[in-house]
């Protein structure tokens, strides 16, 4: 696979180390979310047979860690972006 | 009809005349007592232990491609119950104890064959694990040896013992362990069944669940709507998509495991092969062939194809193992959807709808699993309980924190 | 003349001669011969033996395709099995052998099966060998195994070299015939970069096979003009021997290049093959089409190929297979096979056309409507019997024929990601589907364009299309014949079997048998009866196959469906996949920067990861590991030892919510340390299991260093990125591994400080650098380094470290000038004596399954802060009192051995599962305590302290008392680290 | 300044020089090495303040010669700066000064070994160890890449004329894997 990343282009994704679902950045604050949150947001997936947001860590690159939304059916890929500005852009501060 | 050795010569002599269809291909009914989603390896051994273990009637497996077109028709074969936990060693020595008594119980030769399998060593650390994971075997009433290096050069003396980047120490070895013709389990399974009445439905996907009150009333399908008192759930790869029906989000992720063979060759290998310091595995089937694999791909698929990396990594594992195979080729490579769950361990559970359950999360060992994973499932289902060996494998269990991790990953299904 | 086949012309060198043997007899051939074309040159049809039956066979086609004439190549570890003759390079000394046969190709033993093949029925095994029981593994299986694979592996390591390589184009187009030359002439004039790719090693595909014009040039001529222009373009990449195996995502292809298969041996230091990932912007499918077959009674001896093929033989490689030829066929291409071999000057009996009407062939025998229904002959064929339209049966003696049954584009590629080939009735065959790999164009016969004039306009149009192109060349004159076909899958005349997988020797009896006992889903009938699953992937089975089943079940051709080409195209040799990744280089090495000194003392090295450390560094005398393990730990218990910890991860962590982060980062606080200072940290994932452990020092108010693991270097580093981007942007850190810029010692024993304060320039005394303290130093007389007041082994420590180029020498500094302490270098066994001894966890413990609690780490998650892992390590599962906690055993008999990965029990209880009390996790042999000792998670470990069990080990049937006690088992009240 | 001596990446006193037919590959002990990454939102005064120091800090994929320092761009707001080590052994000392509390700065000589290979073509080699269309990208171009399982960082400089930054404690490994190529190749 290739993964266009937002800074450097075209990059094979081997040079990637794959995460998961990118709602792990949607990560709650443990001084207020209890066990259950943390549950939800560490265990569970929707896992779709289709379009799917998810972490990909540029490791043998730039290491900037990627948003990429790609058909788990195709595996076309329609969008990547940094995950610092999608963190960013859900919130998420310090 | 029983096969026999004597039916055979005596067919052969007539001209094959009498072979009877293995399956019928009835219509759908209005309604059963139990639908099977799933016509793969575990949803047929469910419906088998259903009808024949715990004399149940009134039973449909709804297969939306063809009888045994998931994983249990693409994967390497293996059986073996060398785990370590509690969660899962009984039920996987559970498995092998049904493996060793299958064929005669369904009267159909799925070739299971208990060449034994090797886990290699190659540190000091692997093998203090071998060893606290050997014992565990035993406790649980399984078998495991350790050998030395000297004696796994005795058994395969063509490895890579002389120039290796991590050196051959030993191994830990499940005398038990062995392969079984995968295609001929989900083909005795579905005659069993069928032989007992089970509904055998083939292309009929299912589309949605009637749910009422919380309580599973039937399923629509590509055939249409199908009335069941209980609806069991074995869908392998496609979990999170049928669950989907019922409004359940799953710890699962849908991953791609290729898996490869070479063209047919005179005996190399006898048993089963892993490979401690790579991602290879290897064992040779009885026509020849090698059959391999390796890691996943490590990212979230549906596609059923797996590439470049992945190969050129086990293909690596496989050479710096033995350095023979170099001029041996590669025939064929294949992808399969794994259900891929936060711990590595699988789901034989209830759910929050009445009626309704769930058998998943194989990630690759489903295979193996499959005639106690059918044995447990139909047991749960029958009886609104689960079965001993079984008990472990609850959807709650993260919640909890009682994970079954095997390798010790955590939650990230793409490491186990 | 020995080549009594050889006819003229051809494109062979006849000026040179090549000489080869084949089972032991020599031959000769010419360069420019395939393996199979110089031995039907020479008079030599059986060529193998079928898998199942063992009936002889010969070669049915002149390409990749082949299922029959499968042969073992060369010797010794180049022992190559299952090679195809038919795309074997001829060389000079080549060596090939038939396989799965004894005791010769001529006579079989295992030819008995074929006598006995109504009891060998399609999955006949499924159905008997049950009983009794046991017979299964001890007879049944051993005997079916040995019969069974085809060549044979040495067990001899390859020698030859693999290399793998990455190439990037605008277009790679795979395939040179007509329809591929074309598309590259088209690209390569508009200056774009292109990769043509060819499986043969002469670029033309069928243009060297036919005897087709194009222009007023002899096709093949054209070709290599067309090439020899190509060859000019600096743009274009023309890879001869080059197979493209698979299309992957996003454009990327897979390409095997045999360098050096046509040469005896590779030249020194070239690879035999290279693997080649080609990042192609756009793609053209050119392979072409393969013929199929007519299933017919008997339609596998020696001599019975494709027509295509035989003209193959005849044009390119001037072979006559036969003297006196018959073709029979269903569509045009027989009537042009009878032409080119009258015109080679061949004699053609007869042409058995299963179509009606039309013209009749002038000057052959042209038997309209007939069928070929059984043969004779016995290791070769020596007549065929045909049953004309009026029913009556004819037997004509033949030494060869040709079979037509249509042509099959070669969609293979275009269907790797599982798009699904459709059917046209009008080439009654299989064409690609509307959904192939993007970026994929197909053209030519691969898109079911079978003249030549389709097949050089559609290589051009799809140039034109995947590059966008405005001009293109003008195209030759080629010619543009329709295509005739009248579908003719098997003839239903004859009783006996009519072959439609010629390697697996699956019939059509076979797949009737399936149809009757309803694998009628193309899946079931592949996997049933085998059908297509031979070493050619079913390239001439398959669509007969299914054909036949669509027929047999009353369901159309589409209906009925078909099944999917996986990668690889062809078969690819495991080297060439590895490459270079084996032997000593499966792995790089990384070397401590003390490699050399240690490898001058003879030092004995372990595999950490890709690390080599040193192990034990054995003096004179010692001849046993131990002794020099022992003797490490009580030198530097008793005065000093050094160990190179360079491996330790170390990341840089920088900015003004460092310490911020860390806190988030590490269960404990951070925030809170002194600059000067260093602390334990522990690490959590986010389920609450200890990720990993390290010591952290604050260098500076935005400053601190953290120390990891060996193992978790890597993977922490990742993890705080993850961190830092993911969870909390906005945070003010900056992260950056230094593991490898600094050569990292541990110094440790009651001399530590004396022997370091000769090397550092400053004051270390314990007022001037207490316990835990931290900072930047220099040594040596102004070397800048940092020094770290920390203890692995409970000793009196410090870890001291220099920019790497200077590691080696600091090493040596700190054994001479320290040399009155007597300093020892010690490894990591001795490393790992004293941690346990010190109740230190590490590898064993951290194993990813365990918390800080069973760990006796509990305290340290701190709840008054966020941090990762702190809520999930609370779920009531993993914080049950009775849960696994750390404890130190020791044998009450001290002479007793124990294991690492024993098992607890209590006394008097049974070695079962319910028993279980926990496990050992790491053992060593204590020199101080004059015992094994070892670490352990217990179940309820915490309260069992003083307590008598035992350890067993059913592995090696162990079973010994031990005493359990506190992990801490030397110095307990740490007097000595702090001395 | 010190007593101690050094040790090159390859373990040895002085640096190694390799030639195969056409290419030659220098071991370079003499380039000091320091990651200069900017603090949060301070982006703007560390491309100033490295302006008027005359350190160059280029753009995405680039490499930037001057002299004493050139630099290259590793990662969103970090770059590597290079400095004769003869004159610059203490460049992260130097680049500190020169850029104050606006950029984090990490010493990173003895993280890496340098190569410096040259050939009059170095495309059929490269095309051996590494994904880069070393044929397409421009002089200058310099990428995080993998060459025989190693990260490596590789800056083109001409046709003929490239630099590998690998991990040091692999030299030998990465040393051997270009050799290898190279003799497959030529």
């Amino acid at each position: 696979m290739i993964i266009h990343h937002p800074i450097l282009g075209p990059r094979d994704a081997q040079e990637f180390v794959y995460l998961g679902d990118a709602s792990l950045i949607d990560r709650p604050d443990g001084m207020t979310a209890g066990v259950e949150e943390f549950h939800d947001y560490l265990y569970q997936r929707t896992n779709p047979a289709g379009e799917h947001q998810e972490l990909w860590y540029h490791e043998q690159g730039d290491r900037s860690w990627l948003v990429v939304t790609r058909n788990t059916v195709t595996h076309e890929i329609t969008k990547v972006e940094l995950a610092r500005d999608v963190a960013r852009a859900r919130g998420r501060t310090k | 009809m029983r096969y026999s050795g004597f039916r055979v010569i005596a067919e052969a002599l007539t001209g094959h005349k009498g072979w009877k269809p293995v399956w019928r291909d009835p219509t759908p009914q209005a309604e059963y007592d139990y639908i099977i989603i799933g016509g793969g390896g575990h949803g047929l051994a469910t419906a088998y232990y259903l009808a024949k273990e715990f004399k149940q009637s009134r039973i449909a497996v709804l297969e939306k491609g063809y009888l045994g077109g998931g994983n249990v028709g693409r994967n390497t074969t293996i059986i073996r119950s060398n785990y370590l936990l509690d969660g899962n060693e009984p039920f996987y020595e559970f498995s092998l104890k049904l493996w060793e008594g299958l064929e005669q119980d369904f009267n159909y030769n799925a070739m299971v064959s208990q060449r034994g399998i090797i886990n290699l060593i190659h540190t000091d650390a692997q093998r203090d694990a071998a060893t606290r994971r050997g014992n565990a075997m035993i406790m649980h009433g399984a078998d495991a040896r350790l050998l030395s290096r000297d004696e796994v050069r005795q058994m395969y003396p063509w490895l890579n013992f002389d120039n290796a980047r991590f050196p051959i120490k030993g191994a830990l070895m499940q005398p038990r362990g062995g392969t079984v013709r995968h295609d001929a389990v989900a083909w005795g399974y579905a005659r069993g069944a069928d032989q007992r009445g089970v509904d055998l439905i083939q292309n009929c996907e299912v589309t949605g669940m009637r749910i009422e009150n919380g309580r599973i009333k039937g399923v629509e399908t590509t055939r249409g709507y199908i009335g069941a008192k209980k609806v069991g759930v074995a869908v392998a790869g496609s979990s999170s998509k049928v669950m989907a029906h019922a409004g359940m989000r799953l710890p699962i992720e849908s991953h791609v495991l290729q898996a490869f063979v070479s063209e047919g060759l005179k005996p190399l290998i006898d048993g089963v092969m892993t490979f401690g310091a790579g991602h290879f595995y290897v064992s040779q089937s009885d026509k020849g062939g090698l059959v391999f694999g390796g890691d996943i791909d490590g990212y979230n698929s549906y596609a059923q194809r797996g590439n470049l990396p992945v190969i050129e990594d086990v293909a690596e594992g496989g050479m710096a193992l033995m350095p023979a195979i170099g001029r041996v080729r590669l025939l064929r490579t294949w992808g399969g959807i794994m259900d891929m769950s936060m711990d590595g361990s699988p789901f034989i559970d209830k759910t929050h709808v009445e009626g309704l359950y769930f058998n998943g999360g194989w990630c690759y060992g489903g295979f193996k699993a499959t005639p106690a994973s059918g044995w447990c499932f139909a047991h749960l289902m029958a009886k609104d309980e689960p079965h001993k060996t079984a008990t472990a494998y609850r959807l709650d269990r993260f919640r909890k924190g009682l994970m079954i991790d095997e390798k010790g990953q955590g939650a990230q299904p793409n490491l186990h | 003349m020995s080549q009594s086949n050889r006819i003229t012309g051809g494109q062979i060198d006849r000026t040179k001669t090549l000489r080869f043997t084949f089972d032991g007899i020599p031959y000769q051939g010419h360069p420019g011969d395939t393996l199979a074309s110089a031995l039907l040159a020479n008079g030599v049809r059986l060529m193998g033996r079928s898998f199942k039956y063992h009936r002889p066979r010969g070669p049915i086609s002149s390409g990749s395709e082949e299922p029959n004439a499968i042969v073992e190549l060369r010797t010794g570890g180049r022992q190559e099995p299952n090679t195809r003759a038919t795309v074997a390079e001829l060389f000079d000394g080549l060596t090939a052998n038939s396989q799965n046969r004894w005791p010769s190709l001529r006579f079989d033993a295992m030819g008995i099966n074929d006598k006995l093949s109504t009891f060998f029925a399609a999955g006949f095994y499924y159905k008997t060998f049950m009983w009794p029981k046991s017979f299964w593994e001890k007879l049944y299986e051993p005997i079916i195994r040995r019969a069974a694979g085809l060549g044979s592996v040495t067990r001899e390591e390859d020698p030859d070299d693999y290399d793998k390589g990455f190439l990037h184009c605008d277009l790679l187009i795979i395939g040179a015939g007509p329809t591929g030359l074309m598309a590259a002439l088209t690209a390569g004039r508009a200056g774009k970069r292109v990769i043509l790719a060819d499986e043969d090693f002469r670029m033309g595909g069928r243009l060297n096979a036919e005897t087709y014009a194009i222009g007023n040039t002899p096709g093949a001529d054209w070709a290599a003009a067309m090439v020899a222009e190509l060859a000019t373009m600096p743009n274009l990449r023309l890879m001869t021997r080059t197979t493209v195996i698979g299309a992957f995502d996003h454009g990327i292809y897979g390409a095997v290049e045999r360098v050096s298969d046509h040469l005896p041996t590779p030249a020194k230091g070239k690879p035999r093959q290279v693997l080649w990932r080609i990042y192609a912007g756009k793609a053209i499918l050119a392979g072409g089409a393969t013929e199929r077959p007519i299933a017919f009674e008997n339609n596998d001896r020696p001599g019975i190929m494709m027509a295509g093929a035989l003209r193959a033989y005849a044009n390119r490689w001037g072979v006559a297979v036969g003297q006196r030829v018959a073709v029979f066929t269903n569509n045009d291409d027989g009537i042009r096979t009878a032409l080119d071999l009258k015109a080679k000057g061949v004699d053609v009996v007869a042409v058995i056309d299963s179509r009606q009407g039309g013209d009749l062939l002038p000057g052959v025998r042209h038997l309209q409507g007939a069928e070929v229904i059984d043969t004779s002959g016995k290791l070769g064929l020596s007549s065929i019997t045909v049953r004309q339209t009026n029913g009556r049966s004819e037997t004509i003696a033949v030494d060869a024929l040709g079979v037509s049954g249509g042509w099959n584009p070669n969609v293979n590629i275009h269907s790797h990601h599982r798009s699904r080939p459709v059917y046209d009735a009008s080439i009654a065959a299989f064409v690609p589907g509307p959904e192939g790999p993007p970026g994929l164009l197909v053209a030519g016969a691969a898109a079911g364009h079978m003249s030549t004039h389709a097949a050089l306009k559609t290589g051009r149009d799809a140039a034109i299309a995947a590059l966008d192109l405005g001009s293109a060349p003008d195209l030759p004159q080629a010619e543009d014949a329709p295509v005739r076909v009248s579908p003719l899958w098997y003839v239903h005349h004859g009783k006996g079997r009519a072959w439609v997988d010629q390697q697996n020797d699956v019939t059509v009896k076979d797949v009737k048998l399936a149809k009757q006992e309803n694998f009628t889903s193309v899946e079931h009938l592949k996997r049933y009866t085998t059908l297509g699953m031979a070493t050619d992937q079913g390239k001439t089975s398959n669509v007969i196959g299914l054909a036949i089943m669509a027929e047999l079940t009353g369901r159309s051709i589409p209906e009925t469906g078909t099944t999917i080409y996986r990668p690889p195209y062809t078969p690819v040799a495991m080297g060439a996949l590895a490459g270079r990744s084996r032997g000593k280089e499966f792995k790089p090495f990384r070397l401590t920067p003390s490699h050399h000194w240690a490898k001058e003392q003879g030092a004995i090295f372990v595999e950490v990861g890709n690390w080599l450390r040193t192990q034990w560094v054995p003096k004179a005398g010692e001849t046993e590991w131990r002794q020099s393990v022992d003797r490490e730990v009580l030198a530097t218990r008793k005065s000093v030892g050094i160990c190179d910890v360079t491996t330790l991860g170390k990341i840089d962590i920088q900015g003004t919510d460092a310490g911020a982060f860390l806190d988030k980062v590490y269960a404990n606080t951070f925030s809170t340390l002194a600059v000067g200072k260093c602390r334990y940290g522990l690490m959590l994932r986010e389920d609450g299991i200890v990720f990993d452990d390290g010591t952290t020092a604050r260098m500076g108010e935005n400053e601190y260093v953290m120390t990891t693991t060996t193992a978790n270097a890597v993977t922490v580093f990742r993890h705080l990125e993850f961190c830092r981007q993911c969870l909390w942007p906005e945070m003010d850190v900056q992260l950056i591994s230094t593991t490898e810029a600094w050569a990292q010692f541990s110094v440790a024993g009651p001399n530590a400080r004396k022997l370091l304060q000769k090397i550092v320039d400053q004051d270390i005394s314990d007022a001037a650098f207490p316990y835990m303290g931290a900072g930047n130093i220099t040594v040596c007389g102004g070397l800048r380094a940092r020094l770290f007041r920390i203890s692995f082994s409970g000793e009196l420590a410090y870890e001291i470290a220099v920019p790497t180029r200077y590691g080696d020498s600091l090493l040596r500094e700190m054994l001479a000038r320290g040399a009155e302490f007597d300093p020892i270098v010690y490894g990591t066994e001795a490393l790992g004596v004293m941690r346990i001894e010190k109740g230190h966890v590490a590898g064993g413990e951290l194993n990813g399954q365990s918390t800080a609690l069973n760990m006796g780490l509990g305290k340290m998650v701190s709840k008054k802060k966020d941090s990762i892992g702190m809520v999930l390590s609370q779920r009531e599962g993993m914080v049950q009192d009775n849960g696994y906690r750390l404890v130190g055993v020791k044998p009450v008999n001290p002479q007793a051995k124990l294991t690492a990965g024993s098992h607890f029990l209590e006394k008097g209880a049974a070695p079962v599962a319910a028993n279980d009390g926990g496990w050992l996790t790491s053992k060593v042999y204590s020199p101080h305590l004059g015992c094994d000792i070892a670490l352990g998670y217990l179940k309820g470990g915490d309260k069992k302290i003083g307590q008598r069990m035992r350890i067993v080990n059913l592995l090696a049937g162990l079973d010994t008392e031990v005493e359990i006690i506190s992990p801490q088992m030397f110095d307990p009240e740490g007097e000595r680290l702090r001395g | 300044m010190a007593s101690l001596m050094a040790l090159t990446a390859l373990g040895r006193r002085e640096p190694t020089t390799v030639t195969h037919g056409p290419l030659t590959i220098t071991e370079r002990t003499d380039i000091a090495l320091a990651s200069v990454a900017a603090r949060k939102g301070r982006v703007a005064d560390v491309v100033a303040a490295a302006q008027s120091a005359g350190v160059p800090l280029p753009g995405p994929v680039t490499y930037q010669a001057g002299a004493p320092y050139s630099g290259f761009w590793v990662a969103p707001e970090m770059w590597f700066v290079e400095a004769p080590f003869a004159t610059h052994e203490l460049i992260a000392d130097l680049l500190k000064s020169a850029l104050g509390d606006a950029a984090s700065v990490t010493e990173q000589t003895d993280a890496w070994v340098a190569f410096d290979l040259a050939a009059d073509d170095l495309a059929p080699v490269l095309e051996r160890l590494c994904n880069v269309d070393v044929r397409a990208v421009p002089d200058g171009h310099a990428t995080r890449t993998v060459m025989e399982h190693l990260g490596v960082y590789l800056i083109k400089q001409g046709r003929g004329a490239a630099r590998v930054y690998g991990p040091r404690s692999s030299a030998q490994s990465l040393l051997h894997a270009i050799e290898t190529a190279a003799h497959s190749v030529w």
